[in-house]
């Protein structure tokens, strides 16, 4: 086969999103939703028969030039490796399975097309930053997916808020973007190529100043997208859309292509070892931080961005900790479990009639159908990091790489992991007990589930389950399988004594069954919520949003007035209108020379003659001051 | 190629020239009959399109010195010669315009008031920045540099809004100033070339042999950059802008932003520069700073506006301060790139403009605070104006990002921290785009959104504008490689003259 | 003798205009101004211009001034303002004004290195070469002039033509 | 004087005897069409003459050139008076005036303006200004229903005499100086170190006092609008264009024969022409009548020729020459819009009665925007060439600052006629109806607009012309 | 010549000087036409004087035409003063004021 034919898996969402954007509305509702769905499941497909072009150096596929001026020369191309492989299959399989389920949640909506239209279009530009193979369209997908989150998360825009909060989300992260671009920049001037292969193998012989520079640059812009300190406060935000958006873009997928984009430079940004530390630091805050604002949360949704923010969190600890694998194996599993939350929150929030407030939810388990208390609690368990599912054993080969990390910081770090492990069990039950024990205290009719949004549950279910297997440690007699097949992408290799292993297991599992001990005795029954000042300022995720408008945004309009009112109106236009007034001025002075009458007219004959006399004798002294 | 060979003589760029200014006449005489004016506008506007499309096509691959030449004698007495050359940078300013003299004839179809003089005001003023783009004797270009103006000056001050005569008379004047000052430079350099070599000629060619002291350089550099500086327009210079195209109507809007204030800059690079190019290395630092300073400072004073013509003007000027930071960057790539933002910019802060006339056509308001909720009354109209907002603040894909990404690269290479804030405007570009779209598309109907009984979406003459206006957004912003070819070689010419 | 004369001449005629201009009665300043031109006359006539001197006396004196006088008769015109209109603050600008214009004038002539020179002596122009001159080389300016003349007449005419009803209306 | 010198003069004893005939016809015959005929015929047969029969000599008596500079301007003052004849017929008829008189007095007028810009000598230049100031002092007060009329001819009067005095004195001191009327010869007050130089500088300056009446300089310039105002438009259109284009026409002929001279006026002069354009054009930008505005207008114009004067260079003249002439078709055909919205009574003079004008009367509308924008100096209009042509050789011989100011001048100039403009095409509100115009004037109308265009377009034409002029 | 050329010319210029102060301080039409004659008379001094200091005749001829042309214009502007008179019934000259700016 053509290897051009790889532009098929993110083409195709593309075509099916075009159409869907142009014609979708014309369309009876079933062609549209089948079009949106096949084009992801196609790419799916498509990518597990091109799963050979993946393995050794991966492939390389050019559709034609972008821009070309001098030396520049920026095509079209996609590079189809180990690293882009996994992480294409769980984008379009996981999108399909959202894809599936959004066509039943978006049942009675009326503007299906733009939804699906955007959400295919979402799934191209994923792919296009998975399988870029060179910075400039990375950036393309980069921007493409801030876009199409924007589009999603005010899908419902009458409500001003809504579109307010993609708002937000597109300014936020492009914020992280503008750094990312001048580290796009730097390479190129630096590299003279923006070839991502290039830059890897340039990257070598920088010096290390500038590495780390373009570490932090590069650190920061995947903050942005990843919802990281200090970019982070979006996310929570973005949960005003609709719940398969959140599950798709704000869960599964675009909040890891920080961690994506680190691990594509890895070879780059490894070779600073300030900017790991750095990177650590960043995910390990990021995980404490959003860990303690999803104790505090009310909304369902909020909990599981927060955690979210949290896990990806970790993510970053692992890139930082020199683990690629271990990132990688986070991400996926996470991307699973995540997912099977939020829809399953999705469903949960249809049966508690509409009602997103944990306090007003409760007894859930009695209600609905008992599926649903099953599948919602699977995903827990693999969030929380109970023992045996997916989540325990990728948390877990993160601790470990940090805690093996030779450099002491990396200790600390490993500290605020485990805390905030402890704090992600505690959440996370606290999240189940408050929605399904105790009575309902909701009024809300409970909505009937439609079979289209529960049956994709099971499938992600498994994958969250069993997840685990992907990257088996070989404690437990795995083979670590994700490890090996990524290979030299897969950073470090974490080499520890069995013993150590074991100690870091009991104790992720004594944290588990601690986080479940509080959950259990302070969320048992229900109690009414404090408004402690605490509570409060968690709930408001430590205010960091107040501390932005009056830090950014006050001083932001203030220059924007000095600039339209201040200096436009009136400094420049007042100028000219000053220049203006004095013409009309002297004119009008000089008017009052021509009185009308006769004499003033002879009179200034002779204020002429005289002028004239005058100057002649002037000419006459000089010269006879001359000569 | 078979064409040209077979008509190697024939005079091209003044077919170019004089076909609107016929037009004009026509439409003159038939000023009583509005829809024959129209048909008669259209054909001519189409046929001045064909002509260069056709000249794109025989020229694509772009040569170093001229494509075409055409000269003779005009005025012998003062050596003033009526000489028209075309390079691969013209040939993009002369594509541009022809485009978007289309395009603003169909936004004129709706015009009902003295519909003939209307157009034939907008075909001189075709004809007159065809002129500018063409001329190569600075007489003749002085001379299409004010005819130019005059047209637009009755556009804004007839068929204007609500404060017109001032906006027209602040324009017109401010203008001319620049160029008066342009007109002593011409001039006196002029005679520094006569008195050098005897041979008195305004003709560009004989007047880069001129051998100038420092002082001379300077002084003649300053007469021509006040003209241009204003033009352009160059912050602090830029107060007539809002005013004007806020004042203007829809077509007065397009082609201000789109061609008018493109002459500027296009002054810049192909007079100012090469004539005086020890000053011009002095003055590069400094302008380079004031384009950043635009950038910033328009960008922010459009965060402010409420009224959308204004916000997209001073969205003009941000932009225009990228494309003088990528000229002040002096890199091959930072021209193209500066060179296809112009042509991207026109393209879609032109679209902008028209879906703008086309909201007030509707809801009658400018007025952020007054519109609001557009997507749910017209879909379409929404779309386009969502496309050309995301393709003005720079979004990969759509045409402007090609420029942008382009000055900034070439930027980057000499000025990293310049490039750097460039990068930073992106930002702020995005922050006044979205503010408007939210305005406009967002939210619950506003009151002139709800108050305008039942907004129609758009009719055919509106799709039949916009349609090609979002492809070509598309295609630049994917494959802008067509256009940059004919670009490298003049751009590398003028690169070379700076000592 | 002569000279002396000159110089005596000079001063009445001077002395005549003085009052001429300062009088507030304008018959008295056409009196006092026709004796001036008498002077005038005989000045030019020491000046070797008798035909002038004559014409001076003619035209000037009898034809111009007594048009003049007639006019002022005419409308019997009786001194309706003060010197100079109202008081000092009023004439004295003026006043100082041309004074200081006098003053320039003199500078200039006290430049003047040749200010004493007397060309050679008398010279006296006959009326039969002032003939020759006015009627040969100048004929076409007497033409013009004479045209001159009838159009001044014309329009006189015209203008001082009486008012017809609407016209005063 | 001989009978050789007669043939030289045949077009203005053409005029002049037309005029006679005219004003003898006038007496028996009262309709003025017939009259207006004849007078149109008198003044193209003396174009006509002027330009086909060449003189055999090139001075007539010692007053007169009758070089092809002189007989340009012949035909062009010859076609000036038909034209103002032209604009003047309607007037005299609605008005009620003589129109043999009338007649006799604009051929008359026409007359002293040839001979002013033929003058040879300091007599001929006297004769012929006060002819040309004597028909004027008429014509201005001719219309006796018009009160303002006969105010506007004591205004141009009292100075006019005033002025007859200086320059007399001015031309006797001259005399004294040098002993003689001669033209290059006089002029040796100035040049040479004679014993009298410090009486020749005198001279002159009352000279150019005078002169600076007539073109109306500053601070000379006071009586213009008001004259301009209360005169008969078609009467203010040739005392705009004809007085002052002769008199400069004449300074002119006196620097082509005479070379650089005024080293020590230059000066002076320069900051009288500086102060000249720059206050013409302030008080015109607060002006509410289209007349008075024109006035002004017409002051910073003569600002501008002084300044093509000043550089006493070939170049320069033959600039102002192509001035001269370009501002006396603007100018001729800006008045004549005026004459054809005049009405039985009275004109269209406040500005605000010009309200959407434009819009009602479109031809003429454009045709008056197109000559004010001319005046401005638009490029594509004659205006531009004759402003770029001054400023070049103004550039050319040096004076900078001069052009400077000139520029500053243009620029505020543009305002005033923009305003215009403004208020006749960018109003609200339409005017009220307003007469239309008779034949004869759209006829000078149309004349002057296809000049401007034309010399704007191809100035060649003209430029290449005025360099067989010059000797 | 009977008396320095220099002395004549300032006999000359102070008539002058005289008729323009005239003119100047003076109200009445009549009495300003009155100052023109005498500068014009100063005039004619200076062009006899010239001519006798040049021995020619050209300067008396132009004295002449300068009579002539003076009556010229005193007939017309007479009249016209009377013209004014009737229509005004004044004849100070700044009482004609009604057009100004």
């Amino acid at each position: 086969m053509n290897e051009t034919l790889l532009f098929l898996i993110p083409l195709l969402p593309l075509c099916c999103a075009l159409l869907n954007m142009l014609v979708g509305m014309r369309l009876p509702r079933l062609f549209a939703e089948t079009v949106a769905v096949s084009g992801v499941a196609t790419a799916f497909v498509l990518t597990l028969l091109f799963w050979d072009y993946a393995s050794g150096a991966g492939t390389r596929a050019t559709l034609f030039t972008w821009l070309a001026s001098g030396d520049l020369e920026i095509a079209f191309a996609l590079h189809f490796d180990r690293l882009a492989a996994p992480m294409t299959l769980m984008v379009t399989g996981v999108a399909t399975l959202i894809h599936l389920y959004a066509v039943g949640y978006m049942h009675g909506e009326q503007d299906y097309a733009r939804f699906f239209g955007l959400l295919n279009l979402f799934v191209f530009a994923m792919l296009t930053i998975i399988l870029a193979d060179n910075l400039l369209v990375l950036f393309l997908g980069w921007e493409g997916v801030g876009l199409c989150s924007y589009g999603l998360i005010g899908f419902w825009y009458r409500k001003l808020d809504n579109a307010r909060a993609g708002t937000k989300a597109f300014l936020v992260t492009r914020v992280g973007d503008v750094f990312l671009g001048i580290a796009l920049l730097w390479l190129f001037a630096l590299t003279g190529s923006l070839s991502i292969g290039v830059i890897n193998a340039a990257a070598a012989d920088l010096a290390p100043a500038v590495l780390l520079g373009l570490t932090l640059l590069l650190l920061l812009g995947a903050c942005g997208k990843s919802a990281q300190l200090p970019l982070m406060t979006w996310l929570a935000d973005a949960m005003a859309g609709p719940t398969p958006v959140s599950a798709l873009i704000h869960a599964a997928t675009m909040v890891t292509a920080g961690v994506y984009l680190l691990c594509r430079l890895f070879p780059l940004v490894s070779l600073s070892a300030a900017g790991m530390a750095v990177i650590t630091a960043v995910g390990a805050l990021t995980a404490l931080y959003a860990a303690t604002c999803a104790l505090a949360q009310r909304e369902i949704k909020r909990v599981l961005a927060y955690s979210t923010m949290s896990q990806v969190g970790f993510m970053f600890m692992a890139v930082g900790a020199g683990s690629v694998a271990g990132a990688m194996f986070h991400l996926l599993t996470h991307a699973f479990f995540k997912a099977l939350l939020f829809m399953a929150a999705g469903c949960v929030i249809h049966l508690a009639g509409e009602e997103n407030d944990l306090f007003r939810m409760g007894g859930l388990y009695r209600r609905g159908p008992v599926e649903l208390f099953w599948i919602f609690l699977i995903g827990a368990v693999c969030l929380a990091g109970v023992p045996l599912t997916s989540g325990f054993f990728s948390k877990d080969a993160i601790l470990l790489a940090v805690f093996t990390h030779p450099d002491p910081v990396y200790r600390l770090f490993w500290g605020i992991g485990v805390l905030t492990a402890l704090l992600t069990a505690l959440y996370t039950f606290r999240l189940v007990y408050l929605i399904f024990a105790g009575e309902p205290r909701g009024q809300g009719a409970p909505h009937p589930v439609s079979l289209a949004m529960r049956w994709p549950l099971w499938p992600l279910a498994g994958l969250a389950l069993l997840g685990g297997g992907l990257n088996l440690p070989a404690l437990v007699g795995g083979g670590e399988r994700l490890h090996h097949w990524l290979g030299d992408l897969g950073g470090r290799t974490i080499a520890a004594a069995h013993s150590t292993e074991l100690r870091l297991i009991a104790l992720a599992t004594a944290l588990v069954l601690a986080g479940w001990a509080i959950a259990h005795w302070r969320y048992r029954r229900f109690a009414p919520p404090t408004e402690a000042a605490l509570v409060q300022f968690l709930l408001h995720g430590w205010q960091a949003d107040r501390l932005v408008d009056r830090l950014l945004v006050r001083p932001f309009t203030a220059t924007a007035h000095f600039c339209s009112t201040g200096c436009d109106r009136g400094l420049f236009d007042g100028t000219l209108a000053g220049l203006a007034s004095l013409a009309q001025r002297t004119g009008a002075l000089l008017r009052r020379l021509a009185t009308g009458r006769v004499s003033t007219s002879l009179s200034a004959f002779a204020w002429g003659l005289l002028v004239i006399a005058g100057w002649l004798l002037l000419q006459l002294a000089s010269r006879g001051g001359h000569g | 190629m078979t064409l040209t060979t077979a008509l190697p003589s024939f005079p091209w760029l003044s077919l170019l020239i004089f076909l609107p200014l016929a037009g004009a006449l026509l439409c003159l005489l038939h000023h009583r009959q509005a829809t024959e004016c129209r048909w008669l506008a259209l054909g001519t506007t189409l046929a001045t399109f064909t002509v260069t499309v056709w000249l794109f096509c025989i020229h694509g691959e772009g040569a170093a010195g001229w494509l075409r030449y055409e000269e003779a004698t005009w005025v012998g007495a003062y050596g003033i010669r009526y000489s028209l050359a075309l390079d691969g940078i013209a040939l993009l300013m002369v594509l541009l315009t022809a485009l978007l003299q289309v395009v603003g004839v169909l936004l004129a179809w709706s015009v009902q008031r003295q519909t003939g003089l209307f157009l034939a005001l907008l075909l001189t003023m075709e004809s007159g920045l065809l002129g500018i783009f063409l001329a190569h004797d600075l007489v003749l270009f002085y001379l299409f540099w004010e005819i130019a103006l005059i047209p637009m000056f009755f556009l804004i001050g007839v068929w204007g809004h609500e404060r017109r005569r001032q906006a027209a008379l602040k324009f017109f004047l401010y203008t001319l100033a620049g160029s008066l000052c342009m007109l002593v430079a011409i001039i006196a350099l002029y005679l520094i070339h006569g008195e050098q070599t005897g041979h008195y000629s305004f003709l560009l060619s004989d007047l880069l042999q001129t051998r100038l002291t420092t002082a001379q350089e300077f002084w003649l550099f300053a007469g021509f950059l006040a003209a241009f500086a204003i033009k352009s327009p160059i912050v602090p210079l830029h107060t007539w802008l809002p005013d004007a195209l806020t004042e203007a109507p829809a077509v007065g809007s397009v082609d201000l932003t789109g061609l008018l204030i493109k002459t500027g800059i296009y002054g810049l690079l192909r007079f100012a520069f090469p004539l005086f190019p020890v000053a011009t290395a002095t003055f590069l630092p400094i302008l380079g700073v004031l384009a950043l300073i635009g950038l910033f400072h328009a960008a922010w004073s459009a965060f402010r506006q409420d009224d959308i013509k204004r916000l997209l003007a001073y969205s003009s000027i941000s932009h225009l301060g990228l494309v003088l930071l990528g000229l002040a960057a002096w890199t091959l790539t930072a021209w193209q790139g500066s060179l296809l933002l112009m042509v991207t910019h026109g393209i879609t802060t032109g679209a902008l403009f028209a879906l703008v006339s086309m909201i007030r056509q509707r809801t009658g308001s400018r007025d952020l605070r007054q519109l609001g909720g557009l997507w749910s009354q017209a879909p379409c109209l929404s779309a386009f104006f969502l496309l050309f907002a995301l393709a003005s603040l720079g979004l990969p894909g759509l045409a402007n990002f090609a420029g942008e990404i382009l000055v900034l690269l070439g930027t980057f290479a000499t000025h990293p921290f310049w490039a750097a804030f460039g990068m930073l405007g992106v930002v702020f570009a995005a922050a006044y785009m979205l503010r408007l779209v939210q305005g406009v598309l967002w939210g619950e109907p506003g009151p002139a959104t709800a108050g305008a009984a039942a907004i129609a979406d758009l009719d055919a003459r509106e799709w039949l504008i916009l349609v090609p206006l979002a492809l070509i957004t598309l295609w630049l912003g994917l494959y802008p490689a067509p256009l940059l070819r004919p670009l490298e070689q003049p751009v590398l010419a003028l690169l070379g003259g700076l000592p | 003798m002569a000279t002396a004369l000159f110089y005596i001449l000079g001063f009445t005629l001077l002395a005549a205009t003085l009052l001429c201009i300062t009088r507030r009665n304008p018959v008295h300043a056409v009196i006092y101004l026709v004796a001036g031109f008498f002077a005038l006359a005989l000045m030019f006539y020491l000046l070797g211009a008798p035909l002038v001197a004559a014409w001076q006396v003619i035209v000037y004196a009898g034809a111009i001034m007594v048009l003049f006088l007639f006019i002022i008769m005419m409308f019997g015109l009786t001194p309706q303002e003060s010197l100079a209109g109202t008081g000092v603050q009023r004439w004295l600008p003026l006043a100082l004004l041309s004074a200081s214009i006098l003053f320039c004038t003199l500078l200039l002539i006290a430049q003047d290195p040749a200010a004493t020179t007397t060309g050679d002596a008398t010279f006296y122009l006959a009326p039969r070469d002032f003939g020759t001159a006015l009627f040969g080389r100048y004929a076409l300016a007497v033409q013009v002039v004479s045209f001159q003349l009838l159009f001044a007449a014309v329009g006189a005419f015209y203008l001082g033509r009486r008012p017809d009803r609407e016209e005063s209306s | 004087m001989t009978w050789l010198d007669l043939l030289g003069l045949i077009p203005q004893l053409l005029l002049l005897v037309g005029a006679t005939t005219l004003l003898l016809a006038g007496a028996w015959y009262r309709e003025p069409q017939p009259l207006f005929a004849g007078g149109v015929l008198v003044a193209l047969l003396a174009a006509l003459a002027a330009g086909t029969c060449p003189p055999p000599t090139t001075e007539i008596a010692g007053l007169f050139h009758s070089t092809p500079y002189a007989r340009f301007f012949t035909i062009f003052w010859a076609l000036l008076a038909a034209c103002s004849l032209l604009l003047s017929l309607r007037f005299v008829t609605e008005q009620g005036l003589p129109a043999g008189e009338y007649i006799a007095l604009v051929l008359f007028a026409a007359t002293g303006m040839t001979l002013l810009s033929a003058a040879s000598s300091l007599v001929g230049l006297f004769l012929g200004l006060e002819a040309l100031t004597l028909a004027f002092y008429i014509l201005i007060a001719c219309n006796r229903r018009c009160p303002f009329s006969a105010e506007a001819g004591l205004k141009y009067l009292l100075p006019g005499a005033v002025a007859t005095g200086f320059l007399a004195f001015g031309i006797a001191l001259i005399y004294a100086t040098t002993g003689t009327f001669a033209l290059p010869d006089a002029l040796h007050g100035l040049q040479g170190e004679s014993g009298l130089r410090p009486w020749g500088l005198l001279g002159w300056g009352l000279f150019f006092c005078a002169v600076g009446f007539k073109i109306s300089l500053v601070p000379f310039h006071l009586w213009t609008p008001d004259v301009y105002q209360g005169a008969p438009a078609p009467v203010a259109g040739l005392l705009a264009t004809g007085s002052k284009g002769s008199v400069v026409a004449a300074l002119i002929g006196m620097l082509l024969v005479a070379g650089p001279l005024w080293h020590d006026l230059t000066g002076l002069l320069a900051t009288l022409a500086a102060v000249t354009m720059l206050t013409g054009a302030f008080t015109a930008l607060v002006q509410t009548n289209l007349k008075r505005l024109l006035a002004y207008s017409s002051v910073v114009h003569m600002g501008t020729l002084m300044v093509g004067l000043l550089t006493q260079t070939p170049a320069g003249l033959a600039a102002s020459i192509f001035y001269i002439v370009v501002y006396v078709i603007a100018s001729l055909g800006c008045f004549s819009v005026i004459v054809s919205f005049a009405g039985p009574n009275g004109e269209l003079q406040e500005l605000e009665n010009w309200r959407g004008l434009g819009r009602r009367y479109p031809v003429r509308g454009t045709v008056l925007a197109l000559l004010l924008l001319s005046l401005a100096g638009l490029p594509a209009t004659a205006g531009f060439m004759a402003k770029f042509a001054v400023f070049h050789a103004a550039l050319q011989a040096g004076l900078l600052g001069l052009t400077l100011i000139g520029l500053c001048a243009a620029l505020v100039s543009f305002a005033f006629y923009l305003r215009v403009i403004m208020l006749l095409f960018m109003a609200d509100e339409s005017s009220a109806s307003q007469p239309a115009g008779s034949v004869h004037e759209h006829a000078v109308l149309a004349v002057c607009a296809s000049a401007v265009v034309l010399f704007g377009l191809f100035p060649g034409i003209l430029f290449d012309l005025i360099q067989r002029l010059l000797p | 010549m009977i008396v320095p050329f220099g002395h004549l010319l300032m006999f000359a210029a102070s008539l002058f000087v005289l008729g323009l102060c005239c003119t100047l301080l003076r109200r009445e039409i009549i009495m300003i036409l009155i100052g023109v004659e005498i500068m014009l008379n100063a005039a004619a001094l200076t062009l006899v004087g010239g001519a006798a200091y040049w021995q020619q005749s050209d300067g008396q001829v132009f004295v002449i035409l300068l009579m002539a042309i003076t009556a010229a214009e005193v007939a017309v502007a007479l009249a016209l003063v009377v013209y004014l008179k009737q229509r005004k019934g004044t004849l100070v000259a700044d009482a004609f004021d009604r057009m100004s700016g």
